[in-house]
């Protein structure tokens, strides 16, 4: 279970967002909603431990998350805003590098499956920089539909660059894992259809410090 | 240690140039480093003194 | 742990080898600055010989410094240092990869064509060879040490100039020992008390950078 | 450690507490600066002899050596502040290094200039690669480094934790950096001419450098108070107190 306790975010002399507390158990969705520049990217990132919070905790399982950052990483999968492919090497060995750093074994026919998954296997050979925008973007997403599958995903804007077909298979993904007792974190500007049995909803343009003090 | 005279002081055993250019740049170096101390307190001020009104005139038009 | 560090020079030799060209470009770097100081200051011999360990050294500081831009750069436009912080083993072992990598595509070209240069200044075959040696302990250190500078101004605006102000400082102690052993077999008192401190540097270096460069990579994050 | 004594330490260690006592404290450093640097200049021109070998020249060092001793010792002390402030995330000790680094330099630089114009007198050339000498160049590279890289970087923060780093590996890095310097000059130019080596080093002459190096000391304290002073407001300009504080001034 990810846990936020009061948690705050400043950047530079602004405050994005303060006094943000949640629960997210299994089998739960968490959508992070705000206007644009409210901080949804920031709190991602303080979610996956790559920032930390200016005040507040997170907890994993009970324990501080920057206690054990490693234990924690193996337990998340991230997908931010940028892909993580490297132009030179091809789709399969851009999974492959990422399945191996986060442990998980880098077996060929496996990947193909993920890729598959997402219809970019014809791609496979192909190295990532003469791929299209959308067919980058479903390579990076490859990385969700790996077994084992991490508890917790973490996405940013999942959706971007999808067409119609990859967001039904995203949607699909999601829900069997929410089904499975996974967790989901992600940001988005549409609409999901997620087969969920709780959906949380946090809006960042309620946690601002001009409101809580108005 | 008696010089004698400021002549003698100033020469310094004919080593005036070096001792006394010694000393006057490590004056003139501390001297302007409190000199910018100054404006830039002075500055500050002035600065924070213009934000914090801006902030306020903001304020007020909003309310 | 060592599988993840295995992955990391995996990824990036296969990288570098992909673009074949940086590698050779920082090699054609340090051999044109090393033939251009005959030019500037003569062809006599004696003088030649007695500046080669310095003028090689100091290259090599340079061609080692400016490779340090593709060291971490590339990954954090990417994405791909986001993924490597996040990758559930230690980030000193992942900086260990990218370091081991970075002296390999860099370091290593250096001390092979090191000799060659040596001959065009009329380098006899001792110094020659500890010269390799001299260059073999020491340009690990340029890596380590240089990876901290890397991290550090990773992201910021005119980072090239700011890792040369950084970084070159610091190189300073391994200039001295690694020009000296060279100078110190051609007046014959022999290497071996310069080549064991710039051992003793390597050991530190090893121990202290990666961590250093670990920490400056997660602040760069923020 | 008592409850109170913990509180205390704290009480002083955030920047709204800490303003009004550094603005306190200031004066009264510059005063014994004063004090201390008047002293300190009435011995090395009125008491301390004519040196046998280096005539009136010598009385250079005053100056030299301590701002030589000031400008390392600074460098030891901005590197503790920041392994303050990246271990216990304390803001102010980085804004005290921050301070520091501008100190530390320009004298440094004096250390540099003075050593220069020691030289030509002495060595006869206005430069000489000489151990001291050439290990405070290194050491004014590493200010500029360090003031260099905190500029360049926008996220106060980040610019704090970079700074830290940079700090901490310079502070392993400059003893290394002496003794490589001062084992190369050796080798390469024998025995010198030493500043403070000479037999002839009277009492009276390193009584003269001890109390300027305590003047530079407390100089180096009242300068660091008060830009200390102006980096709080301006990094704290969010806050209600430096909102009243300002009000207070204009």
């Amino acid at each position: 279970m990810l846990e936020a306790r009061q948690l705050e975010c400043t950047r530079g002399d602004r405050c994005l967002f303060t006094d943000l507390s949640f629960k997210l158990g299994r089998g739960q969705m968490l959508r992070v909603a705000g206007a644009n520049g409210s901080g949804k990217t920031s709190l991602l990132r303080i979610m996956c431990g790559l920032v930390s919070p200016s005040a507040g905790e997170l907890r994993w399982q009970g324990r501080p998350i920057r206690d054990e950052r490693e234990e924690y990483s193996r337990n998340l999968v991230f997908i931010g805003h940028l892909n993580a492919l490297k132009d030179d090497l091809t789709a399969l060995e851009n999974l492959q590098c990422a399945a191996a750093l986060s442990g998980k074994p880098a077996d060929v026919g496996r990947m193909l499956a993920a890729l598959e998954r997402f219809g970019v296997a014809h791609c496979a050979e192909l190295p990532a920089k003469v791929l299209s925008q959308g067919q980058r973007r479903r390579v990076a997403l490859a990385r969700l539909a790996l077994a084992p599958a991490a508890p917790l995903w973490i996405l940013d804007e999942p959706f971007s660059a999808l067409d119609v077909g990859a967001v039904v298979e995203l949607e699909l993904l999601l829900a069997a894992h929410l089904a499975s007792d996974g967790m989901v974190v992600l940001t988005t500007h549409q609409e999901v259809q997620v087969v969920a049995h709780a959906i949380l909803r946090v809006d960042l343009d309620l946690h601002t410090a001009a409101l809580r003090a108005a | 240690m008696n010089w004698g005279s400021w002549q003698n002081f100033l020469a310094m055993g004919g080593y005036g140039l070096y001792v006394w250019g010694s000393y006057a740049v490590t004056l003139i170096v501390l001297v302007a480093e409190i000199v910018a101390l100054i404006t830039r307190r002075r500055g500050v001020i002035e600065h924070l003194a213009k934000y914090y009104a801006a902030r306020r005139r903001n304020h007020e038009t909003e309310a | 742990m060592i599988r993840a560090l295995g992955w990391v020079l995996r990824r990036d030799l296969l990288l570098a080898f992909r673009r074949r060209g940086d590698v050779v470009n920082a090699l054609v770097f340090f051999v044109i600055v090393v033939s251009l100081f005959p030019l500037g200051v003569g062809p006599e011999a004696s003088q030649l010989r007695n500046m080669a360990p310095g003028v090689l050294w100091v290259a090599a500081l340079l061609a080692c410094m400016l490779s340090l831009a593709r060291l971490y750069a590339p990954d954090h436009q990417d994405g791909t240092l986001e993924q490597m912080l996040l990758a559930g083993e230690p980030l000193v072992v992942l900086v260990m990869g990218k370091v081991i990598s970075h002296w390999l595509m860099s370091g290593l070209p250096l001390v092979l064509i090191a000799p060659l240069l040596g001959l065009q200044f009329d380098l006899p075959g001792d110094a020659l060879a500890v010269l390799c040696v001299s260059l073999l302990i020491g340009t690990p250190v340029l890596s380590l040490i240089g990876a901290v500078g890397a991290a550090l101004t990773l992201g910021v605006r005119g980072s090239g100039v700011l890792v040369a102000l950084l970084v070159l400082p610091l190189y300073v102690p391994v200039l001295i020992f690694g020009a000296g052993s060279v100078g110190a077999v051609a007046s014959g008192t022999g290497a071996e008390a310069h080549l064991m401190l710039l051992g003793g540097f390597l050991a530190l270096s090893l121990v202290l950078a990666p961590w250093a460069s670990a920490a400056a990579l997660r602040i760069a994050m923020e | 450690m008592s409850k109170s004594g913990r509180f205390s330490w704290f009480y002083f260690s955030s920047p709204q507490s800490f303003y009004p006592l550094a603005g306190t404290l200031q004066p009264w450093f510059a005063a014994l600066a004063v004090i201390l640097c008047a002293v300190g200049l009435y011995i090395s021109f009125f008491v301390a002899p004519t040196d046998a070998q280096q005539g009136e020249s010598y009385r250079i060092i005053f100056i030299h050596v301590p701002a030589a001793w000031m400008s390392m010792f600074l460098y030891l002390v901005m590197g503790f502040w920041s392994g303050v402030g990246l271990v216990f995330n304390t803001r102010l000790s980085s804004m005290v290094a921050t301070a520091l680094a501008p100190t530390g330099a320009l004298f440094t630089f004096i250390a540099l200039w003075t050593g220069a114009l020691w030289g030509k007198p002495t060595w006869g050339t206005w430069w000489v690669w000489d151990a001291r000498l050439t290990s405070e160049l290194i050491l004014l590279f590493l200010y500029i480094g360090f003031m260099a890289l905190q500029a360049a970087i926008d996220d106060q923060r980040r610019a704090d934790k970079a700074g830290a780093v940079l700090a901490l590996v310079g502070v392993i890095n400059v003893p290394i950096i002496y003794f490589s310097v001062k084992w190369w000059s050796t080798l390469h130019q024998g025995a010198s001419v030493s500043m403070t080596g000479a037999p002839t080093m009277a009492k009276t002459m390193l009584l003269g450098m001890l109390i300027m190096a305590l003047g530079f000391w407390m100089y180096s304290i009242a300068a660091t108070l008060a830009r200390v002073r102006c980096v709080i407001l301006e990094r704290e300009r969010h806050t209600d107190w430096v909102a009243a504080e300002i009000g207070a001034q204009t």
